[in-house]
């Protein structure tokens, strides 16, 4: 359709369409509705461009773009394949979503400095597609550090004593681990073999040959523990800390910008810097995977002994997201593949679920679970959204989480690693005993003491309940035609 | 006249002081114009004579009265010394155009002997760098201390003594210099860099312990000029205590040129193989480098004042820019040389923005930062630019230089430099945190208080921005802008400048 | 090895003790006035050590300035301070001998490495072969400046003779930039500073009958720095030193009408101004800086006699310079800034 | 004997010079009293200028000023006269001594005037209240 010039350009104008809103939100920050503008037309100038990317790589077609030789041996430098697609076509999608709903969360709730709160998510966003088209680690690392600052202050919304307390957390272990891990891991790696940009296939990665095992395990933890927002323990106590947010933030952070950055370069780092034939030759994959399925059952298992619903929701995703490494860990082509897609599925579940969780605080300021019996009665567009969001995560089908499912217990099964099949099988009871609950005491449960029938609560205002629906129906989608994604998938790993 | 901008560059501001001390009379914009005008023309110098060494990729050679090296006084610019020259001009620049306000605040009288001494301090830093003998070093050392301790004094009352502690230790630090010299004249009977470096590379000087002494000597003066832990202690309460303008000036100068100076010293007179072969200390200075760094980066945080705070961490970066040239690799190398440049503009940065702070506010410690992202906001934002670059964020240069020194210390396989560095990059980032924090969100209780009162959105408290005044605004932004610049240019600073300058064999 | 007996081992021994006497007595003494004095001393002992090695310009401006200005200074400021020091406290001591014994560890050591240095005096020393001779043997022929230190001071490194030049103006601008400043509240000053009215007689006679020989030898010192020791530094502090000597002998106030403070700036900057001007000069005229060659044409000599014209020129804004900064040291010092009463 | 007297002979002056160097060091960090630190200043550098002199002396040799022969001819032997370089710098150092001293005793005057005394332990206490 367009001339490969074209899409020589189009990563750099993805990225410059949230960077370029930055000046004109702020300008525009007397006219809310002016400013509101031109986040959606950033994000739909975003998204389109990602699509246009997203036909020309399905095409075939690897775009590379030097933005600056910054150093002599090393460059800013934008690489589009199919790994980095998946993840963009998520992020663009979402935000365009996200900013649907946190308009309508900001009027509902009368929110103070929202431009500010619209300029970090414009910023977050713009990073969040840097890294998925970085074409090497520093790129990725630049990114990387742009979006934790970037997302600093709107962790820190509040402004309140527990705000500033999450929003130092998140900083601290996001900066240390950062500076303290990956940036000396880089170095070393840099130092190596003179070489940052990542690997053409999975396989070979970019090691040199001949470097001492212990130095690269050590390498391979350094990265694991030091993209500390992929929230592999012990590196996850920001995220709960993080709750204090905003919602709609806790939907970005936890469901489509912070931590599946994280959690992508974690796997951009194993897939393509180490590749898999280190990774087997070496037992990191196998080590890394019983690291995280150790954090897949622990976070489950303290998820269900929280009653506040977002906290609840974001051990979920500690426990969800090591599901993702566990994939790519494991090394066999379902894996590998069941860990990619479930970037999406989870995706598109966890905003949905984040989302509902900020419908109910507006239009109840209801927090905790056990204050939420009856309510799916009076809300039932938000707590159908939250149902089917909840049989994605466990991981039932029709929705998309079981397609996730299905290729890693295929995967596991290839690998032959019996006690990780265990691991997955747990884990899916223990995501019924704490999502199931919280559905059926909405639509069934008992209304607390002390309240009458009619309080007056009705559905959260429409602006929000459209993108609930929207992602709801999304990640029922997913589930349906897996085959839109999976080509993706599959051209990262066949 | 291009043939001369090297003697020009150092010349015109020793004019400018002369005519600034007689100009009393003709009132204070007369000064201001005349200092902004003679520092101009030293940058306009300095880049004529950085683009020719840049397209020749050679050196440029001045003889002062047409002698003949070693016997007259020659002005050697090589890649190294010319960007350090445009640096301290460019630095000098932007101070100068920034002190229309402050200086005059700190000064209620003799603003033109006041800038007259700062002319002679940037002739004199000038020289330094410029020259190619080691005694011409010395005389221009002098220049720049003893113009140092006047501008320094002009500070608030504690500032004598903090100054008078500063003339022992540079006295020291010069005359063991001078002493230094001595011993290498007696053992060599030449003064000329270029000439010494030839006669050092002989055996039987290779095995002299008088030359030993006499490197050991200089180097010490040079520390104890830059402050290297644990020859510091004079540096935090001379600059914490000075006017803001003499900080802006001296803080990121001073220390940097005296940094250069021990790179001459260490790769052009002597030789790497020299100093890492004969000389028994070389491997440890990296051990103090690294406290330096550490160390420093602590006691920074444990700072109340601000000044005094940005003070320690320029005590830190020296043991950066130690522990780089010490590495004895081309990479440390590339880091020390890019730090000196990173650095000189990220102090600069900092001591500016906490200026206009403080100028506006009238307090200077950690205290005024409340709510500066409200009531200053570009000032704010481009102290958090300079934040990022002393903790190391990219795109800054300050993570560049930190690139190049892991770097460094990786391949050098000096661990505990490494981890120096680490950590101190963490430390500062809590450091900078705190500060920005506090910027970031102001008073604690303002928030709660707003959040009760529920105000619809539009009629949220107001504040008053209250920027500092265009003059000084307009530096600082530079400065912030340049952060990046430099950044995103390091390969272009890298190929065209310090890699030329590296030393041979390493 | 031979024994050149002209060396007089015995009298430099000898002066090299006093001088470590001195030195020990200025630092020991209770008295502040008193260690002055020890300093001055130890100064002129140097000058003697010195005159000694043949260095007879090193040791006549020692001579003004060490033993003469920098005793004149130092009493000054004694006015303004407390004349007996306190008895060091005990606590620290410790500190005090652990860096004697540091101290002491670091000059045996560079005592021990004496051992690798050349001989004192040795002819064949590197220093002695390697530049100097060049001096020596070329510096007349291109200067026609038979006192070699006067050529190689203000012609082949004339451009560190500038900035020295620069050096003591601006320590002179130091000073008075600090002590003029008149925004800080006086306090606790000591005013130790007797009332100057009636000035002995003999004092007055003895002045007036020295100063105009001190000043026309100062005038004679500077100009005749080719062909003998002296020059712009040594003549400026001596004719510096006849208006401190004014002031001493009357009052400060007597010399002042003489010599203004507006004069004294004026000289300060123009002495340096005259130097820099020369150098700028030769650089418009198609030379480097300070290239006195350039000066040919415009004189009609040739290049060498322009060189010696050329350092003479340079020499005399040396002198006005140090002349004004030596009396303006005096003034800020003496008077503690307020001009007006000073030693 | 001979040669520990030859050896004394050529050093002397080195030795003296650190010697001197190090009373001055000493007694400009561990005296209390200011004035006695600038004091110590003096000596300590004094005592580098007294190194650096040592080495124009040559054995036989006069005053760096050319003599001349009866027929106007400058005697040009440079072994008979002193090496003029090291009495150039020392000639450049002393005016930069006497510079610093001119600052340091202004700085004391004022630091006398701000705090009331030139004790270092007394400034201190002085300056923490």
């Amino acid at each position: 359709m367009f001339s490969a010039a074209f899409y020589q350009t189009a990563p750099v104008m993805a990225l410059c369409a949230s960077l370029g809103a930055v000046p004109l939100i702020a300008l525009s920050r007397r006219h809310p509705n002016l400013r509101e503008f031109w986040t959606f037309a950033a994000a739909g100038l975003k998204f389109s461009m990602v699509l246009l990317l997203a036909g020309w790589v399905l095409a075939g077609n690897v775009v590379e773009v030097t933005l600056i030789q910054v150093l002599p041996e090393l460059a800013i430098r934008f690489k589009v394949d199919a790994f980095g697609i998946v993840f963009a076509l998520v992020s663009s999608f979402l935000w365009i979503v996200a900013a649907a709903y946190t308009i309508g969360y900001m009027r509902g709730l009368s929110e103070h400095a929202q431009t500010r709160f619209f300029i970090c998510f414009a910023l977050a966003l713009c990073a969040a597609i840097g890294v998925a088209f970085s074409g090497n680690l520093l790129t990725l690392y630049l990114f990387y550090e742009m979006l934790s600052l970037s997302t600093y202050p709107l962790v820190a919304h509040h402004q309140d004593k527990e705000g500033r307390g999450g929003a130092r957390k998140y900083l601290t272990f996001l900066l240390g681990g950062s500076v303290g891990l990956v940036l000396p891991a880089m170095i070393i790696l840099f130092t190596l073999g003179g070489n940052l940009a990542f690997a053409d296939n999975i396989h070979t990665g970019i090691i040199p040959a001949g470097t001492g095992d212990t130095l690269v395990t050590c390498l391979f933890f350094a990265f694991l523990f030091g993209f500390a927002k992929n929230g592999v323990m012990p590196m996850h106590a920001w995220l709960p800390g993080a709750m204090v947010a905003p919602t709609p933030v806790s939907a970005l952070l936890h469901a489509v910008a912070v931590v599946k950055v994280g959690v992508f370069c974690t796997t951009r780092v194993m897939l393509y810097v180490f590749g898999i034939n280190v990774m087997e030759a070496l037992n990191l994959g196998i080590m890394a995977a019983y690291i995280v399925s150790f954090t897949i059952v622990t976070a489950s298992i303290i998820a269900m002994t929280r009653d506040n619903l977002k906290s609840r929701l974001a051990y979920s995703t500690i426990s969800q997201l090591s599901y993702i490494i566990l994939g790519v860990a494991l090394l066999t082509p379902a894996a590998v593949q069941g860990g990619i897609i479930h970037i999406v599925n989870h995706a598109f579940a966890k905003i949905t679920l984040f989302f509902c969780a900020g419908a109910i605080y507006v239009a109840t300021r209801r927090k905790k679970i056990s204050e939420m019996g009856g309510l799916g009665r009076v809300m039932p567009f938000t707590f159908g959204a939250f149902a089917l969001a909840s049989l994605s995560m466990i991981g039932a089908p029709p929705v998309g989480g079981f397609i996730t499912k299905w290729y890693l217990l295929k995967g596991a099964l290839d690998a032959g690693q019996a006690a990780i099949i265990l691991v997955l099988v747990a884990s899916t009871m223990l995501n019924i005993v704490y999502f199931a609950p919280v559905t059926f005491q909405a639509f069934f449960g008992r209304v607390p003491d002390g309240e009458t029938r009619d309080t007056g609560i009705r559905e959260a205002p429409l602006i929000m309940v459209v993108p609930i629906m929207a992602a709801a129906v999304l990640s029922l989608l997913t589930g349906i035609f897996p085959g839109v994604m999976m080509q993706f998938v599959r051209m990262v790993i066949p | 006249m291009m043939d001369h901008a090297p003697a020009l560059m150092i010349v015109v501001p020793v004019f400018a002081s002369l005519v600034l001390t007689l100009i009393g009379p003709l009132g204070q914009r007369a000064a201001y114009g005349l200092l902004i005008l003679s520092i101009a023309g030293s940058l306009a110098a300095a880049l004529v004579t950085l683009v020719q060494v840049v397209q020749t990729g050679q050196a440029v050679y001045y003889r002062m009265g047409d002698w003949m090296p070693p016997m007259g006084i020659e002005l050697v610019i090589d890649h190294l010394s010319a960007g350090v020259l445009v640096l301290i001009c460019a630095c000098a620049l932007l101070t100068a155009i920034y002190s229309m306000h402050t200086a005059r605040q700190d000064n209620p009288d003799r603003l033109n002997h006041y800038y007259a001494l700062f002319a002679l301090l940037v002739a004199g830093l000038l020289g330094m760098t410029a020259t190619g003998d080691v005694f011409n070093l010395y005389v221009l050392l002098e220049i720049s201390a003893l113009s140092s301790y006047g501008l320094l004094a002009r500070g608030k009352g504690k500032a004598y003594y903090a100054t008078f502690r500063y003339l022992i230790m540079g006295t020291i630090g010069a005359s063991f210099y001078l002493l230094g010299v001595g011993y290498i004249y007696i053992m060599t009977g030449s003064l000329n860099m270029a000439d010494l470096s030839e006669i050092l590379r002989r055996p039987e000087l290779e095995e002299s312990v008088s030359v030993r002494i006499g490197f050991t000597l200089i180097i010490l003066g040079v520390w104890i000029k830059m402050a290297l832990f644990p020859l510091h202690a004079w540096l935090p309460n001379a600059y914490s205590r000075a006017g803001t303008t003499t900080a802006c000036l001296i803080a990121p100068l001073m220390t940097k040129v005296s940094v250069y100076v021990m790179l001459r010293i260490m790769f052009t007179v002597f030789c790497v193989d020299y100093i890492f072969q004969q000389i028994a200390w070389s491997r440890l200075v990296i051990y103090l480098a690294s406290a330096a760094a550490v160390l420093g980066m602590i006691t920074a945080l444990s700072q109340r004042d601000l000044r005094k705070m940005l003070t320690y961490i320029i005590v830190a970066e020296i043991g950066y820019l130690t522990g780089g040239a010490w590495l004895a690799n081309t990479a440390g190398y590339t880091g020390a040389v890019y730090h000196i440049l990173a650095d000189g503009l990220m102090t600069l940065c900092l001591f500016m923005a906490v200026g206009a702070v403080i100028y506006r506010t009238g307090q200077s410690t950690a205290a005024a930062m409340q709510g500066l992202f409200q009531r200053m906001p570009v000032t704010a934002g481009v102290l958090l630019v300079a934040a990022a670059s002393v903790v190391g964020v990219p795109p800054t240069c300050g993570f560049f230089s930190k690139w190049y020194l892991l770097q460094g210390a990786v391949k050098a396989g000096e661990w505990v430099f490494a981890a120096a560095l680490i950590i101190a990059g963490l430390v500062a980032a809590i450091l900078f945190f705190r500060l920005l924090e506090r910027a970031f969100f102001g008073r604690l209780a303002d928030a709660v208080t707003e959040k009760k009162s529920k105000k619809p959105h539009g009629t949220a408290r107001k504040i008053r921005i209250q920027e500092a005044p265009l003059t000084m605004l307009l530096p600082l932004v530079f400065t912030g802008a340049a952060l990046f610049g430099l950044g995103i240019y390091t390969n272009e600073v890298v190929q065209y400048l310090i890699r030329w300058s590296v030393p041979a064999g390493i | 090895m031979t024994w050149d007996a002209s060396l007089l081992w015995q009298f430099d021994i000898l002066i090299l003790l006093m001088m470590v006497i001195c030195a020990v007595t200025a630092l020991a003494l209770e008295g502040l006035l008193s260690s002055a004095i020890a300093t001055g001393v130890y100064s002129f002992l140097i000058c003697l050590m010195w005159t000694h090695m043949m260095a007879v310009d090193v040791a006549f401006t020692e001579a003004a300035v060490g033993a003469a200005i920098s005793t004149v200074i130092f009493l000054g400021t004694a006015q303004y301070i407390s004349r007996w020091i306190k008895k060091d406290r005990p606590k620290e001591q410790g500190i005090k001998q652990l860096t004697l014994v540091i101290a002491m560890i670091c000059a045996g050591m560079m005592l021990a490495a004496t051992r690798d240095l050349p001989d004192w005096a040795d002819t064949a020393s590197p220093a002695s072969t390697h530049l100097s001779p060049g001096y020596i043997e070329q510096g007349y022929f291109e200067t026609a400046t038979p006192n070699v230190v006067t050529a190689v001071l203000a012609d082949y490194r004339s451009y560190d003779t500038m900035f020295e030049v620069v050096v003591v103006f601006a320590a002179a601008l130091v000073v008075m930039v600090l002590l003029r400043h008149t925004s800080h509240k006086h306090r606790k000053v000591l005013h130790l500073r007797p009332k100057r009215e009636g000035r002995d007689t003999v004092l007055r006679g003895a002045a007036q009958s020295i100063i105009p020989v001190m000043q026309i030898f100062a005038l004679y010192v500077l100009f005749h720095g080719h062909y003998s020791p002296g020059g712009g530094f040594q003549g400026g502090v001596i004719f510096g030193a006849s208006f401190i000597l004014l002031a001493l002998c009357y009052n400060l106030k007597f010399s002042m009408n003489r010599f203004k403070e507006h004069a004294v700036l004026w000289c300060c900057a123009g002495g340096v101004l005259l130097y820099a001007g020369i150098g700028a000069a030769c650089l418009s005229l198609g030379m480097n800086f300070l290239g006195y060659g350039a000066l040919a044409d415009g004189l009609g000599v040739s290049v060498v006699m322009a060189r010696s014209h050329g350092i003479l020129a340079v020499e005399i804004g040396v002198g006005i310079t140090v002349m004004a900064v030596m009396v303006s040291l005096y003034y800020d010092l003496a008077s503690g800034g307020d001009l007006e009463d000073g030693l | 004997m001979d040669d520990l007297f030859f050896f004394i002979i050529a050093k002397y002056n080195y030795w003296a010079a650190i010697v001197l160097l190090f009373i001055g060091l000493f007694g400009m960090i561990v005296r209390n009293n200011l004035m006695k630190k600038i004091i110590g200043m003096v000596i300590f550098q004094t005592a580098i200028l007294l190194f650096i002199v040592s080495i124009g002396a040559k054995r036989g040799a006069t005053v760096p000023i050319l003599k001349f022969s009866p027929d106007k001819q400058p005697m040009l032997d440079a072994a008979t006269y002193a090496n003029p370089l090291p009495h150039v710098l020392i000639l450049t150092a002393i005016v930069v001594g006497v510079a610093v001293l001119g600052v340091a005793l202004a700085l004391l005057q004022k630091i006398q005037r701000v705090h009331g005394t030139i004790e270092e332990d007394e400034i201190l206490e002085d300056m923490r209240k």
